[in-house]
């Protein structure tokens, strides 16, 4: 099958819901020249559907609210993370609510790109990993594809989906390869996939830890521990259902996520697991998150903040040298 | 559902017309807030009172098909549009009936069946999402008009610059309407804006700016017509500002402290817009005291019927919790793997 | 002793702080005509000391932050929680961020006094209850008293604090009334109180869920279950020995945060204590949280979907029935 | 540490004082930009190059106590104001001698020793800060004034907006400087900005704006000192907005295509204002030839010293990564009991 690299299937996607339906624009701060998925769309697409932003995120945030709201149906980059933070009250006030406050008179059909930058030498202010604060807003869809079709298959969904979808794209997968068929397989919003299966530990991966946690199975799996990953992919919904059949199968739970630890995704997973399927657990649930600091700019210390395949690997030891207890 | 009270001869537009909405929204507003006293609503009230003639002007001089973005003194937008009175009435009480089923509430009465289409309650909050139904308009040539209203406290928000540039920038169908009262609940305009007329800032984004007296519904609806006006003929936005004043609390039900002295209000009070342009209307024989003071009586009992409808109608059931978070109705409940034993 | 509401502790712990040092000032919107604990400061300090606000919360924020890097001691009152999401990004990118990132060459002794308001029909937009929003902010204290005796201490401590303090007030206890000695008994940011002592289930709660807590725990007591009660007081840092130690005790671990679940301060605690204190934990963790839908306008909704006494009761009881496991 | 290489007779605020600082500006920038290229450094590098007059001008209008506040493009006002090259450069390479002990980086090269107080890189979010510097300022009747910089891109972030509002209403001591270069990144000014000059807004809040030639440092000299001066009496913010361009990338090591015409970086090249301005001190006399030569050789030589004292410095040790996380530095770690078996 062919390859493309996670950017590619992006762009795929864009292109063909762009063609398909007249309502999809795409709206970013410098997306004309953009080389991230969108340079060249200027040549197939009229101008007035590629928009590039002013650095006005709150206005840009609440612009494609309305655009949604009244028949368009917008996809905006939002460059990076950390510029989301100036618009956060369009996302909880407006994004997340209008719905529900309108008792569904009013949709939202929108998708917002964020993409995460970390562990890129860019400083304190530009490395924030926040998907666990959309996470508090009811209302919202959340993605994370890490293959290149699944990223292709979700951008598609989540475009062609009548509630506000945000798709958090870890930027160190941007340039990964995998294999994309026409049409992608499918990856629904709210689905988590099983991409290695193993019988004594359950590894949850979001974004670039889900390589990490395959790396780490692999050596497990020389040492003699049987680890299954899986992709979240979906932040909200979650698929707990295949999380739960996971740890009801292994007794043991890893979560490895890429934000800081305090009220993370990790701690979400991990206290439903312990509320929810606690019968289950024959060892105490671990969370490989960052370390609670800020990004430091130094490449000597940023490195240490952030989930390895090594640190998984000792999560997954920790648990999996314990004596099964049972219940 | 109740029947319209307006007879069609009525136009919103017209002197007559503009004169019954200021009063619709005085009666539901004085109605509202003898539920609120005599306790069968939860929360505060956000009055127009005062400010009718800013909402009924600007509100007649926007086409039929135009769309409304409001604040959290909403109530007169919906009203003003023509819209019915009964389900408004309901959502202020949290009613199934509710023009949002009782969810939105009181700072959210909105009827996009007339173009009262949205309403924020953040300051400044409402207007990218306006700028966003503009951008709508222009890109499918719908000949809509966006009009979003503020007021002169949001007028200090971030929200509203990026707005005004965001709209400029890309010569949207969109005019900004600013109701100055002259106060942010208790924070004073002259202390808190710094310039005299919110309007002057229209230059920042290299549009039109005009002064309208919003005592005067008819100035309103000159002022705003032309922005409205331009707008629609692709020249971009305008920002009006109307200068009112809310002769009543900034809320009712929530506690407060003197901070602006009695003669002021008293004075205001006295210049009362509804009063005045009643005045207006019989010294140019717009209509007779007869056809004013029936018109007052059919308000009255459009009114009644509409506190009625509202105070007769259910609350949502409980299972209404779980409607409408998601447009997916699957998703509106959380995973059954997540009840507890 | 003498008894005090918890706004007029607060009230008291303001004038004493701003009379023992100049360099403490309030900001807030409508703060010199503010019947919630500051009418009548304009007669007691000078002018310049007590700003009325524009509604420009992010210059506001940020104007603290200046301040308080210069020498100021800033208090900020943000009106409503919900007030605070238009300046998100000033409590992220320079409240969280500046004492790190200049490495310590800049200070922070900043105060915001955040009110949670909900449960009173003021509707969607006004009713958030976003502290693990800050939870997941590192670098700042959060605090959020019960008692009018800790309003004063840790509002107080706060003001003294060379770090950045949000104060999380739940307006449910604004009017409630308790003893405050003179001075108030000592209630440091970072510790928890366990307001009643009980060997069967450990019950933390935060703000007014901890009165629900004890309600809860009386009835369960004329039951023949004995809850242990704990008010968090304290959410950054958390007082995690306090709690181990009574999961220690207990075996079993109920958490009431009307926060929204997902990614919760309850979930935190949940998975804190199913990761660390896992040997001692006997029945599943319970979270006792909002439910995961915004606040709606009409009470005939809105009260369902907080925590209550009743709820509570519910959780603790659905864990002390389970027989003991052990592990 | 190193040794300051300026002699006394180069005070900042003279003519060739002010050409020293650009060039100090221009050689530490390219001697970043070889170590960049060279794999010394991480992530990317927003140089000053093109706009070394607008940095200098208004560093030598400010006075020695007054506070500076900038933005991701922040190297050369610390520079500027005569801050030691050394742990500027470390701060660059993430070393443990750097101005920020490696913590900030390129994008808040700060020295509040020299004044060049703070920076922030999030647009428009270091102005709230600025104003808040400022009211420390008259409160405690200092004399300071800061000066508050930021881009065109950023003159249409919110935050700017409520800054200036607040800083008007109060009548703080700051001046705000628009460096406007034409170009966010890639998004031209003339295309995202709703008006001509920036300095226009500054109507908005009822404070004077002024444009100045960013190539000339001496007319930012002016500019900014007369708002300075302004501030310092009392009277209140001003704007400036200084036209300048930068004849490089937005930041080196980021991906970039095309976006603006090559003549007009050329033209703009061929216009550099150290070269122009170098021109112009020997044209009035100000200094020799064989003076100025003299001092580019001085600072070669001192961003040498300056290179190679950052390279010889060491990366902060692991375990300096739970320093300054609190002012309290019991709470870096932790608590012990988090720790896993
Ligand atoms: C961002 C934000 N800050 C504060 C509030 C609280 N608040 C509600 S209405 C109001 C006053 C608004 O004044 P103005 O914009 O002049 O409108 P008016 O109430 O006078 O109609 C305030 C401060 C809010 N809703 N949103
Ligand atoms: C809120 C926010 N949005 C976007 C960015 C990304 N960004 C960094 S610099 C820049 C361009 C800024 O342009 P301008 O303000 O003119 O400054 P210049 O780079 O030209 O000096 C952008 C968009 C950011 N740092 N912060
Ligand atoms: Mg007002
Ligand atoms: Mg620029």
């Amino acid at each position: 099958m062919r390859e493309l690299t996670y950017l590619a299937a992006i762009r795929e996607a864009l292109i063909e819901e762009m063609t398909d339906d007249d309502a999809v624009i795409l709206l970013g701060q410098d997306i004309r020249a953009n080389l991230y998925g969108t340079a060249g769309f200027l040549d197939m697409f009229p101008e007035e559907r590629i928009r590039d932003l002013p650095t006005s995120e709150t206005a840009c945030v609440g612009a494609a609210v309305g655009a949604a709201m009244t028949g368009l149906r917008p996809v905006v980059d939002m460059g990076s993370a950390s510029f989301s933070f100036v618009a956060l009250d369009q996302f909880i006030s407006e994004v997340s609510k209008i719905h529900y406050m309108s008792a569904g008179r009013l949709k939202v059909p929108v998708t917002y790109r964020i993409p995460l930058m970390y562990n890129g030498g860019v400083g304190v202010q530009h490395s924030d990993r926040p998907y666990p604060m959309f996470m508090q807003m009811p209302g919202l869809k959340l993605i994370c594809p890490t293959t290149a079709s699944d990223a292709k298959a979700m951008m598609k969904a989540a475009i062609r989906d009548d509630d506000p979808v945000i798709v958090f794209e870890d930027t160190y997968n941007w340039s990964s390869r995998g294999p994309v068929a026409d049409p992608p397989a499918p990856a629904p919003i709210g689905t988590a996939a099983i991409v290695r299966e193993g019988d004594d530990v359950t590894v949850v991966g979001i974004g670039r830890t889900v390589a990490f946690a395959l790396a780490a199975a692999g050596e497990l799996a020389d040492a003699g521990v049987s680890a299954e990953v899986i992709d979240l992919r979906s932040l909200a919904p979650i698929d707990w259902d295949t999380i739960f059949g996971s740890v009801e199968k292994t007794g043991r739970l890893v979560v490895a996520d890429a934000a800081v630890s305090t009220c993370s995704a990790a701690s979400e997973i991990a206290a439903t697991v312990a509320e929810h399927r606690f019968e289950a657990l024959r060892a105490p649930v671990r969370r490989v998150t960052s370390l609670p600091v800020h990004s430091p700019y130094t490449p000597a210390l940023e490195r240490e903040i952030y989930p390895d395949a090594g640190k998984i690997t000792a999560a997954v030891r920790s648990v999996a040298k314990q004596a099964s207890h049972g219940h | 559902m109740m029947a319209r009270m307006q007879p069609a001869t009525d136009d919103i537009r017209s002197m007559v017309g503009m004169w019954r909405q200021m009063l619709r929204i005085r009666r539901f507003d004085e109605a509202a807030s003898r539920l609120l006293r005599s306790g069968q609503m939860p929360g505060v009230l956000h009055l127009t009172t005062g400010q009718e003639a800013v909402v009924a002007g600007s509100s007649a001089a926007m086409g039929p098909d135009d769309l409304l973005i409001g604040t959290h003194r909403n109530h007169g937008y919906p009203i003003a549009r023509g819209g019915d009175l009964g389900p408004l009435m309901a959502e202020v009480l949290g009613k199934a009936t509710g023009v949002c089923q009782g969810r939105g509430g009181e700072m959210h009465l909105i009827d996009p069946s007339v173009g009262a289409f949205f309403s924020s309650a953040i300051l400044g909050s409402g207007l990218p999402v306006a700028v966003g139904t503009a951008l709508t308009s222009q890109l499918q040539r719908s000949g809509r008009v966006t009009l979003a209203t503020f007021g002169d406290g949001a007028s200090n928000e971030g929200a509203i610059h990026e707005s005004m540039n965001l709209a400029a920038i890309w010569k949207l169908p969109i005019v900004f309407l600013c109701e100055n009262n002259g106060y942010a609940v208790t924070v004073a305009a002259s202390y808190a804006v710094s310039v005299h007329d919110i309007a002057d800032r229209a230059a920042a984004y290299g549009m039109p700016g005009a002064v309208a007296d919003g005592s005067d519904p008819v100035a309103v609806r000159e002022a705003v017509g032309a922005a409205r006006d331009r707008a629609g003929a692709g020249q971009g936005p305008s920002l009006v500002e109307a200068k009112t004043y809310r002769t009543v609390d900034h809320a009712e039900n929530l506690p407060s402290q003197p901070y602006r002295p009695e003669e002021e209000v008293a004075s205001w009070r006295e210049r009362d817009p509804i009063t005045s342009f009643r005045g207006r209307l019989l010294a140019a024989g717009h209509a007779t005291a007869g056809e004013l003071d029936k018109i007052e009586q059919e308000v009255g009992e459009e009114v009644a019927a509409a506190v009625e409808f509202a105070c007769d109608s259910p609350f949502p059931a409980p299972a209404a919790l779980w409607e409408h978070m998601y447009a997916d109705p699957s998703l509106n409940r959380p995973a059954a793997s997540l009840s507890w034993p």
